[in-house]
């Protein structure tokens, strides 16, 4: 049912860890629905320069986790806001339907952690 | 490693080559159809005629008592949906449990919608049901009580015979769902007082697509599959003579090995219980140690999803479950870990074992040493666990 | 003719030896439940999703308008049984065939049972139904038009595509049996404008025990084995995946070969026919000679009873079929020859001779010497004939 | 289905044919229903010295008439009327339970011819 890319980026996901200076902290999901996921980013100038992530999920999450990390880095914050779910599925090369929420909370998270950066900030 | 560990085995077994040997027959030259009059036909009746013998043999069933169906799936929506349409105008109440296999948990919410009623019964947290509460359960109105024989999932066994005789001295027909109990307990209809009972090939080493349903003689219940005169007019389809014959061996062998593949298996099962117990932190035994089925080992690995664990493992050639294979499509955690009292956050994280005929204690012992080094290194992914302190917390 | 001479194909074939072959790893290695997750999972899956797309493509449907069941008669139930249930709301009249197959038949009389009202169309002395009659018997609650596609005993051809282009102007569920059509007629869903199609494997060369429900995307039957998510929730059961393999194999065998095995078939089956009726007398052709299966012939041969004409051939190698084999358990004559207005005694009297891709004009010289030969020497047993006047008569 | 002994009857029947002086002629069943069965009766001093059936029926009725006529020969009237249809299905070593009826008929027209032949003397 996953593509070889979600297995390939589950067995070696990228940016898997935290920032314990991150500048914006994202938390998404609950153990109760069986996923939770937690971006670090670290900004500078509204670039996000590091972006790191620990979840709690299945192999779609965690590679979706991954994928969006690395998707992110390197990008302005209006930018990063602007890559939706549907682009870390095509980077994926496709999830299975009831897997496409994965994909979602990753979206969600770094949403997530941009407003936490912003909310400080402001 | 190379062709992977195979720890999968209530999902579906390997077809045994003798079986396969046995079937080869009727996959060849012995292709009649068992209804026709001519040779060839009169060649494959031959063939499904021994085959339910000898299935009725190693059940203490009469050779008139057995059907065969297409799967264990058929064989319970026929028991259940075939007595709920014969003794509708009796009752339409029905006792089951809430840790059944979707063949039987679906087709009586099928009935619920069509105006049954459906207890199901709660299980303890060792996964058992107790004859008291299926007495307590029970009405003027109920037709017909259904438990499972073991589950699939964390291998509990049911107290079938005591049911059944609370049954039989009540008048209520009793069905047992005996899928995965078939591997490892030799079942005899009469000791268990059951009235039917529903079997699946694949779950020991037969072919997949055939089952059975023992109807006792005199029980009479609504045909599911309508059409042509095969199995005396009670199940339509032309007869699948292969499928039959290797359902047939299959369970020969089952039985004949039954004790000593028992043994083996279980010395394993315990073994692998407790190294993951000894050496992996913070992990439960879902379901009793007695009580279970020899090959069934379900544990649930705090902080990490079990999903995750499952294609870790998957990478690492090593095949196993989480929550049951047939319910794989959907996103609930496992029906039957929350039934026995595991909270959810913990029911997400189940893993199901399962060892098979060919397990070896070096698979067993490579299965833990990837097992550790796989829940460490998710625990490292996981939010909520702290690596430098060594302990979780479920946010 | 050692080894037999088999001219039932319409009661079943004989297993193609690539389908076998195809099968075969299926049977062995890759065992791994199809809703697995891990690699012996995927591996089926991947047996399996090919198959279906395969199966879609030669068929003109999409791939997930395909459902593996265990038979016809399986996808005939749930077809029939599923849209009465899911639009009783919506009418209760199902407008069917007199000839229609048990699997359709008992099918329909149980739904009678429940309320259903159904109309059995008659068909001509062709065997062929009139578009014209379904119109008339179409009313405003009518839920459900049937119409087998190719008759099993006289192998007559129904325009369905006609029938399904009205069913669909007037907003009907059309459903074809087209167990028997697919192994000489190309099937295209579309250009039949069925909302629903039936077949069986092993009257193409495939196994036994696994079938297809072509079901239109958009059209929401009822379901008739629940459990667990196989086959998008619509069938429950664990995926047989060696089955399925098998169907999809056998049917691009069928489809590729199909003009050229047409061409020999009826060539020999025209033979055959010709050489009957100028050979042997006092004996009718059931059925008419065009909008006929090209392997389809079924004689009666007057004053002598058609299961000991079976019997004799089959004491000389020839195996052929009296009725249908899936009523060979009962003693009434085929409800299908009486229908196209066969007298009854001579209705007892038919004989189904169904040719398939082995058959050789050596084995229906052999068949048609041996014939006139059994035929006289049933009629010298007969009290209806005279073999001294050459003539007969029923009392 | 069938015996080995029904199907070798029904591969070498013995006794078919008619008698043309026949003392007794029975004759059961009917075309509709698939099966006739006529039996003809050679009777002296109350002792069946020939026994012959034409039967238009399936395998089981036309062994049933050769193992039925076979068994009546030699035999006192009384004692023919004695054999009855279980016997038949007796020295068929078994028949099929919808095809019991056949060895019924072959009972019946031992019987009717008997009447026939009683009916005529009397
Ligand atoms: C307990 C139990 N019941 C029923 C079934 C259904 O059997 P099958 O999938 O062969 O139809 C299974 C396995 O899938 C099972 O484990
Ligand atoms: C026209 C027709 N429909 C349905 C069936 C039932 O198919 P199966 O016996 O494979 O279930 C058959 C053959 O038996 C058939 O000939």
């Amino acid at each position: 049912m996953y593509s070889n890319k979600v297995l390939e980026t589950f067995a070696n996901p990228r940016n898997v860890g935290e920032i314990s200076d991150a500048d914006g902290v994202g938390t998404v999901g609950n153990a109760g629905c069986g996923d939770i996921m937690k971006v670090y980013l670290k900004i500078e100038n509204d670039i996000i320069i590091d972006a790191k992530f620990k979840t709690f999920g299945c192999a779609a999450a965690i590679a979706s986790s991954s994928t969006a990390t690395e998707m992110i880095k390197g990008l302005s914050l209006d930018d990063a806001l602007k890559i939706k779910n549907a682009d870390v599925v095509e980077k994926l090369e496709g999830l299975p339907p009831q897997k496409i929420h994965c994909s979602v909370l990753a979206e969600e998270a770094i949403a997530a952690a941009i407003e936490d950066y912003r909310a400080k900030k402001a | 490693m190379k062709n992977g560990i195979y720890l999968d085995n209530a999902a579906t077994t390997r077809l045994d080559e003798r079986v396969l040997e046995a079937m080869m027959p009727y996959l060849t030259d012995i292709y009649g159809n068992a209804s026709s009059l001519h040779f060839f036909g009169r060649q494959a009746i031959k063939a499904v005629d021994e085959a339910r013998a000898s299935v009725a043999r190693l059940l203490g069933a009469k050779t008139g008592e057995i059907y065969f169906t297409s799967g264990g799936t058929e064989s319970d929506n026929w028991a259940v949906k075939g007595a709920a349409n014969a003794f509708q105008r009796k009752g339409k109440h029905i006792v089951t449990t809430a840790i059944e296999h979707p063949a039987m948990l679906e087709t009586c919410r099928e009935l619920e919608k069509q105006g049954f009623e459906v207890t199901y019964l709660e299980v303890d947290k060792d996964g058992l049901l107790s004859v008291e509460d299926v007495k307590k359960a029970v009405r003027d109105d109920t037709i017909l009580i259904s438990v499972m024989f073991a589950n699939n999932e964390i291998g509990s066994i049911q107290p079938i015979a005591d049911i059944g005789s609370f049954a039989r001295d009540e008048g209520i027909l009793f069905h047992t769902d005996a899928v995965q109990a078939v591997s490892s307990i030799k079942l005899d209809v009469n000791e268990l007082n059951v009235d039917m009972l529903s079997l699946s090939a694949h779950k020991f080493h037969g072919p997949k697509g055939i089952g059975i349903l023992y109807i006792r003689n005199g029980v009479r219940i609504s045909k599911l599959i309508t059409g042509g005169h095969q199995e005396k007019s009670a199940r339509a389809g032309t007869t699948n003579t292969p499928g039959i014959v290797g359902l047939a061996k299959a369970l020969e062998l089952t039985v004949e090995n039954m004790a000593q593949t028992n043994k083996r298996i279980k010395a394993l099962r315990d073994y692998f219980i407790e190294r993951v117990e000894n050496e992996i932190e913070f992990c439960h035994l879902n379901g009793g140690r007695e009580k279970r089925l020899v090959s069934n080992a379900n544990f649930s690995f705090d902080f990490i999803e079990g999903e995750s664990i499952l294609m870790q493992l998957d990478l690492k050639g090593i095949a196993v479950s989480s929550g049951s294979a047939c319910s794989s499509g959907s996103l609930e955690p496992s029906h039957v870990v929350l039934a026995i009292g595991c909270p959810i956050e913990q029911a997400h994280s189940s893993i199901r074992f399962s060892l098979g005929q060919h397990t070896t204690k070096e698979e067993i012992d490579y299965t833990v040493q990837t097992l550790k080094e796989t829940v460490e290194t998710l625990r490292s992914w996981s939010p909520l666990f702290n690596v430098e302190k060594g302990e979780g917390k479920y946010v």
